[in-house]
């Protein structure tokens, strides 16, 4: 469900901890904030920089960032690649004008179905605080395809 | 008169035919009659217009069809971006067009006369329209020999039009593949186009050339149809520049003092030569 | 004593015994000459016209007199290497400064030529050191540089930026990236950028926009720098590049000191360094996931 | 006579702008002085070439010309309109003025481009006469001179050793344009500066002699060498007007934008199938070349070059199109004159 003034926060997950992790929460029925949108892919090694500039173009609130934990990787080292590369970009991120209050990583294995759920309602309460991201947001593509689109309520897709 | 002259106009997709691997036949409707009205005014073989869809962009294709149908046809390979999203789409489904751009073969200056067209793979398109035009007004012109070859059997585009025009008493056909290219049951020649092609009967007074295919299919013809009998001002082929406008604004096609999108794409052999760096 | 004669004196030999098919280095301009002053905030990229200098490619000895060698040679050589017109003349000499010496240790820690491809006609200063491989080229930059340099006004704009609300900091990168025209005069200057086709090129997907809007030069400019995360050797060639000024050693200072503090990475100090992205340590810092 | 005091150009803005012109002039903003918007307070520089040109705000970098809303398979076309509000520019060169009459010949030589148009239309210039040259400028060599603008509205005119702008209507454009700041214009006799002297560095005919039998010459691989193949050149060339067109969309919507782009970039002619009819630096450089002096000469009886000296001032290696023609004249000298050599 969508109202307006509801963040949109995406979430980059890999395949084999977060997203079987947020699984479980769903299969345990577990409550957690419905604004959140859940990109799989194979490894966080395959999470580029241009996914997240691409989600914050988009109009994201927020992005999360989440994989295996250190150690864990279904395929050995991709987090370890990944966790280089982003503590580079937030803090380039950072200084542009994306602070950590928009952009977070966490680790969440495939048990953590409690911790899922905990974060993405804590995500989603300091994104709410914040309030969105819209007019400040340095990556936001302001280009109105139909003039309405702007002011329009924001669609379900 | 001050219109958007970017604006494209829609058109549904009415047939999709595939002809070869990853080459497509889009036959498309107008989706407004003013529009089919606006665009047959203009529209003479050898014009090319802008097929795109929203979104993905707008690729550059020869109008592949004759005048007198009440649709265009377009024949593509995949090899972008947007090739990509029109072969994504279905019958049925609306895609842009701008066009007719550019000038067109000088195809009154050929009654009486006859002509030769030479074809290499997914050349043959830019021809097929000229082929049709000729053949819906057959009485009009002398002899009509085809030429085309390519690499392999599952490689000629438009197997359905050619078995057709095999069993014309009034279209001499010969088609070729390249060695290797051929299957256990094909009836056709074996060879390059420019062997094959050896084998044509020597130009009448008048006659013309046509030709469009691969750089080297037409690099290694043109010798060959010199010594047919075919000067330099009676061959003509198309260029395929890359362009974005269509419009002569946006300087892509540029090449010498010539916009291809405005001055051509058709051209003689003869103006051909004098452009600096010609593919050929 | 000038440093010319010997720097022509080695470039001359090194083309007359053959090992080497191009001298890339630097002329005086024909035009010559400072000119006039030049007004502050004129159209002038502000190194761009290098005090008369531009680069010189020299293939035969005889012209190896026209190469010079002083503090207005300031435009970075190493970034030819990624012409195929220049590698086709490999092996090849390059007058480097200490900035282009660090530019092609980090290539060569890149494997970006083969070794014996390149020799080097090194400065220190305007002090000419002599024809060096680039081993040789690393302990010079490591003997000049023994601690990390970084300019001070950059740090203190940097820290006055820290010091911003984030809104404020992206209103004030907004009206800079607004300028960008992306005519890719930062890409071309810069010697590592080197992809054969970067990724604002690639369109299936579109991944960076190619507009100059705001959301392209922005996803551009974080692209650009951040591909030079823990490589860029701080030469500043993108910067005096940009035609519109935009402060781009604010970036490329800001990942060089997040690469030293996080990662104890110097760029261009190590022909035999590993990549900083594309390695990684099961101690790096943690502190920021949950 | 009408005239300013140099020191009020401000006022002149500010006076256009009251009567509903949107203003723009060169700028300055972080130490670089740009042809952009003026706002009130902002001090209208004069004694810098601004780093673009008067060509923005006729052709923007970035531009929308189509817009489409999904709508299941298929697309609802929205129309697209040129923004193109009323606006002055002041303080354009010569040159830049110059260059207009390349844009108007390629935006409308045949299909006519309703944004450039619309803007065009919209749009007063007031250009600037030049009080000082540099080393790069070299108007005097390609046809042009620093005190006069034909094709501008109207024209300002240093007098009194700088101190005041002679205003000159030139058309009635200028005339309405000097109408609504007459409250900021005095009367009254000024002594027009001497112009700068602008060197004149090549023959144009020489070179234009040469291009038209020199396509193959090794002179283009040597002079293209320094090109690093970026676009800082052609796009602060007031006259050079290559554009792509890319398509971005959204959740909901397409927006179909016309971005500049540039001859020298290795892209621009590359063809899908990985084909490129232009594949090196030399042949880009060479184009580049051909278009200002040959191509555009021969088909607009225009040349794409106004000697602004921009790409000099702004190229990461220091070329620039004069030292290439210079070099060209240079080259063509010997077969100018009865060739050496040669026995008659």
């Amino acid at each position: 469900m969508s109202q307006a003034g509801a963040p949109r926060i995406t979430a980059f997950v890999c395949n084999w901890c977060t997203y079987a992790g947020a699984d479980l929460a769903g299969t345990s029925r577990l409550q957690y904030a419905p604004e959140v949108r859940i990109v799989k892919l194979p490894c966080t090694g395959r999470i580029s920089p241009l996914f997240i500039l691409k989600a914050f173009e988009g109009g994201a609130d927020a992005v999360l960032v989440s994989g295996c934990h250190p150690g864990d990787c279904h395929y050995t080292s991709g987090n370890y690649h990944a966790r280089r590369r982003w503590g580079l970009l937030r803090k380039l991120l950072d200084l542009t004008g994306i602070d950590s209050r928009r952009l977070q990583f966490s680790w969440i294995s495939a048990a953590e179905g409690q911790k899922f759920a905990d974060l993405i309602n804590d995500l989603t309460a300091k994104v709410r605080e914040a309030g969105p991201f819209a007019g400040a947001n340095p990556a936001r593509k302001r280009l109105a395809p139909a003039p309405e689109e702007a002011q329009g309520p924001r669609r379900e897709s | 008169m001050n219109g958007n002259i970017y604006q494209p106009v829609e058109m549904r997709i009415e047939r999709a035919k595939d002809e070869a691997p990853e080459v497509r036949t889009l036959r498309l409707a107008f989706a407004h009659a003013p529009d089919r009205e606006a665009f047959f005014r203009r529209y003479r073989v050898g014009m090319f217009g802008l097929y795109g869809v929203p979104g993905e962009g707008e690729s550059t294709f020869c109008v592949a069809s004759p005048p007198g149908r009440d649709y265009i046809e377009c024949t593509f390979r995949r090899a972008g971006r947007v090739t990509a999203a029109l072969l994504d789409r279905e019958v049925g489904h609306p895609v842009t067009f701008r066009g007719p751009y550019g000038n067109h073969f000088p195809i009154e200056s050929w009654r009486g006369k006859d002509l030769l067209f030479v074809a290499g793979g997914i050349g043959l398109p830019p021809l097929r329209s000229v082929i049709w035009n000729i053949l819906d007004r057959r009485a009009e012109f002398g002899r009509v020999a085809v030429v085309y070859g390519a690499r392999t059997v599952a490689d000629l585009v438009y197997k359905d039009e050619l078995a057709g025009w095999a069993g014309r008493s009034d279209v001499e056909l010969v088609t070729t593949v390249d060695p290797g290219g051929e299957t256990p049951d094909w009836k056709g020649r074996v060879g390059f186009v420019p062997t094959v092609l050896k084998e044509m009967p020597a130009a009448a007074p008048g006659a013309a050339a046509l030709v469009c295919g691969p750089p080297i299919m037409i690099r290694l013809s043109l010798p060959v149809l010199s010594g047919l009998g075919f000067r330099p001002t009676a061959i003509y082929s198309t260029l395929e520049n890359r362009m974005k406008c269509g419009v002569g604004k946006c300087g892509r096609c540029n090449v010498g003092g010539v916009y291809v999108c405005k001055d051509g794409p058709v051209f003689t052999l003869e103006e051909i030569q004098r452009l600096p760096q010609a593919d050929l | 004593m000038s440093p010319t004669p010997s720097l022509r004196e080695d470039a001359a030999r090194l083309l007359r015994e053959g090992r080497v098919k191009l001298v890339i280095g630097y002329r005086a301009h024909a035009g010559g000459g400072q000119g006039p002053a030049v007004p502050e905030g004129a159209c002038r990229a502000p190194l761009a016209g290098g005090g008369g200098r531009r680069p010189a490619f020299i293939e035969e000895a005889h012209r190896a007199g026209e190469l010079v060698f002083d503090g207005a040679c300031s435009q970075n050589l190493a970034a030819y290497l990624k012409k195929p017109e220049v590698r086709a003349r490999m092996p090849l000499a390059i007058v480097a400064s200490e900035a282009v010496g660090r530019s092609l240790v980090s290539l060569a820690a890149e494997s970006q030529f083969a070794q014996g491809a390149l020799l080097a006609l090194a400065f220190r200063g305007e002090r000419y050191e002599g024809v060096k491989e680039v081993e040789e080229l690393a302990a010079l930059a490591r003997e000049a540089a023994p601690e990390p340099r970084r300019d001070p006004d950059i740090g203190r704009r940097l820290a006055e930026l820290a010091a911003w609300p984030a809104q404020r900091r992206a209103e004030w990168w907004s009206a800079r990236f607004s300028r960008c025209t992306r005519c890719y005069a930062c890409r071309a200057a810069c010697p590592g950028c080197y992809c054969q086709r970067c990724v604002t090129e690639r369109n299936v997907p579109q991944w960076v926009s190619t507009a100059a809007l705001g959301h392209g030069n922005y996803a551009w400019n974080m692209i650009r720098a951040f591909h030079q995360a823990g490589r860029c050797t701080l030469c500043g060639a993108c910067a005096s590049a940009c035609p519109q000024g935009l402060p781009l050693m604010l970036l490329n200072t800001f990942l060089a000191a997040q690469a030293a503090e996080q990662f104890d990475v110097e760029a261009g100090l190590d022909p035999a360094a590993k990549p900083l992205i594309g390695t990684w340590d099961p101690e790096d810092d943690n502190s920021f996931f949950t | 006579m009408k005239s300013l005091s140099a020191d009020r150009l401000q006022d002149l803005a500010a006076a256009l702008s009251a009567a509903g012109y949107r203003v723009v002039a060169p700028v300055e903003a972080d130490g670089v002085v740009r042809f952009a918007p003026w706002s009130p307070g902002a001090a209208i520089r004069t004694d810098a070439v601004p780093v673009n040109s008067l060509k923005d705000v006729f052709f923007p970098p970035s531009e929308a010309i189509g817009r489409w809303r999904r709508s299941g398979d298929g697309f609802d076309a929205i129309e697209t309109r040129p923004e193109a509000p009323k606006t002055a520019a002041l303080a354009a060169r010569p040159c830049d003025v110059a260059a207009l009459a390349m844009l108007d010949a390629v935006f409308n030589w045949d299909f006519r481009d309703s944004f450039y148009d619309a803007r065009r239309a919209a749009t007063v210039v007031a250009a600037l006469a030049c009080s000082e040259a540099d080393e790069e400028c070299f108007c005097t060599s390609v046809g042009g001179r620093p005190d006069a603008a034909p094709g501008a509205d109207a024209l300002l005119r240093p007098a009194d050793g700088g101190r005041t702008l002679i205003v000159e209507p030139l058309t009635d454009q200028g005339r309405d344009l000097a109408a609504a700041a007459s409250g900021v214009l005095q009367d009254g006799a000024a002594a027009p500066d001497a112009p700068p002297e602008v060197r004149r560095r090549f023959d144009i005919g020489r070179v234009g002699a040469w291009l038209a039998g020199n396509f193959d010459s090794p002179l283009w691989k040597e002079l293209s060498l320094p090109c690093l193949g970026c676009a800082a050149c052609a796009y602060a060339c007031p006259a050079c007007h290559c554009f792509d067109i890319q398509d971005e969309s959204g959740p909901n919507g397409v927006v179909r934008l016309r971005n500049w782009d540039a001859c020298g970039l290795g892209l621009f002619t590359l063809h899908a199938s990985g084909h490129n009819p232009r594949p090196d630096q030399a042949s880009r450089w060479r184009q580049r070349v051909m278009h200002k002096l040959a191509y555009a000469p021969e088909r607009f009886k225009v040349a794409a070059c106004t000697g602004c000296g921009r790409c000099g001032r702004v190229c990461p290696r220091g070329m620039s199109l004069a030292d290439t023609a210079e070099r060209i004249a240079a080259a063509a000298a010997p077969a100018a004159g009865p060739a050496a050599g040669v026995p008659a």
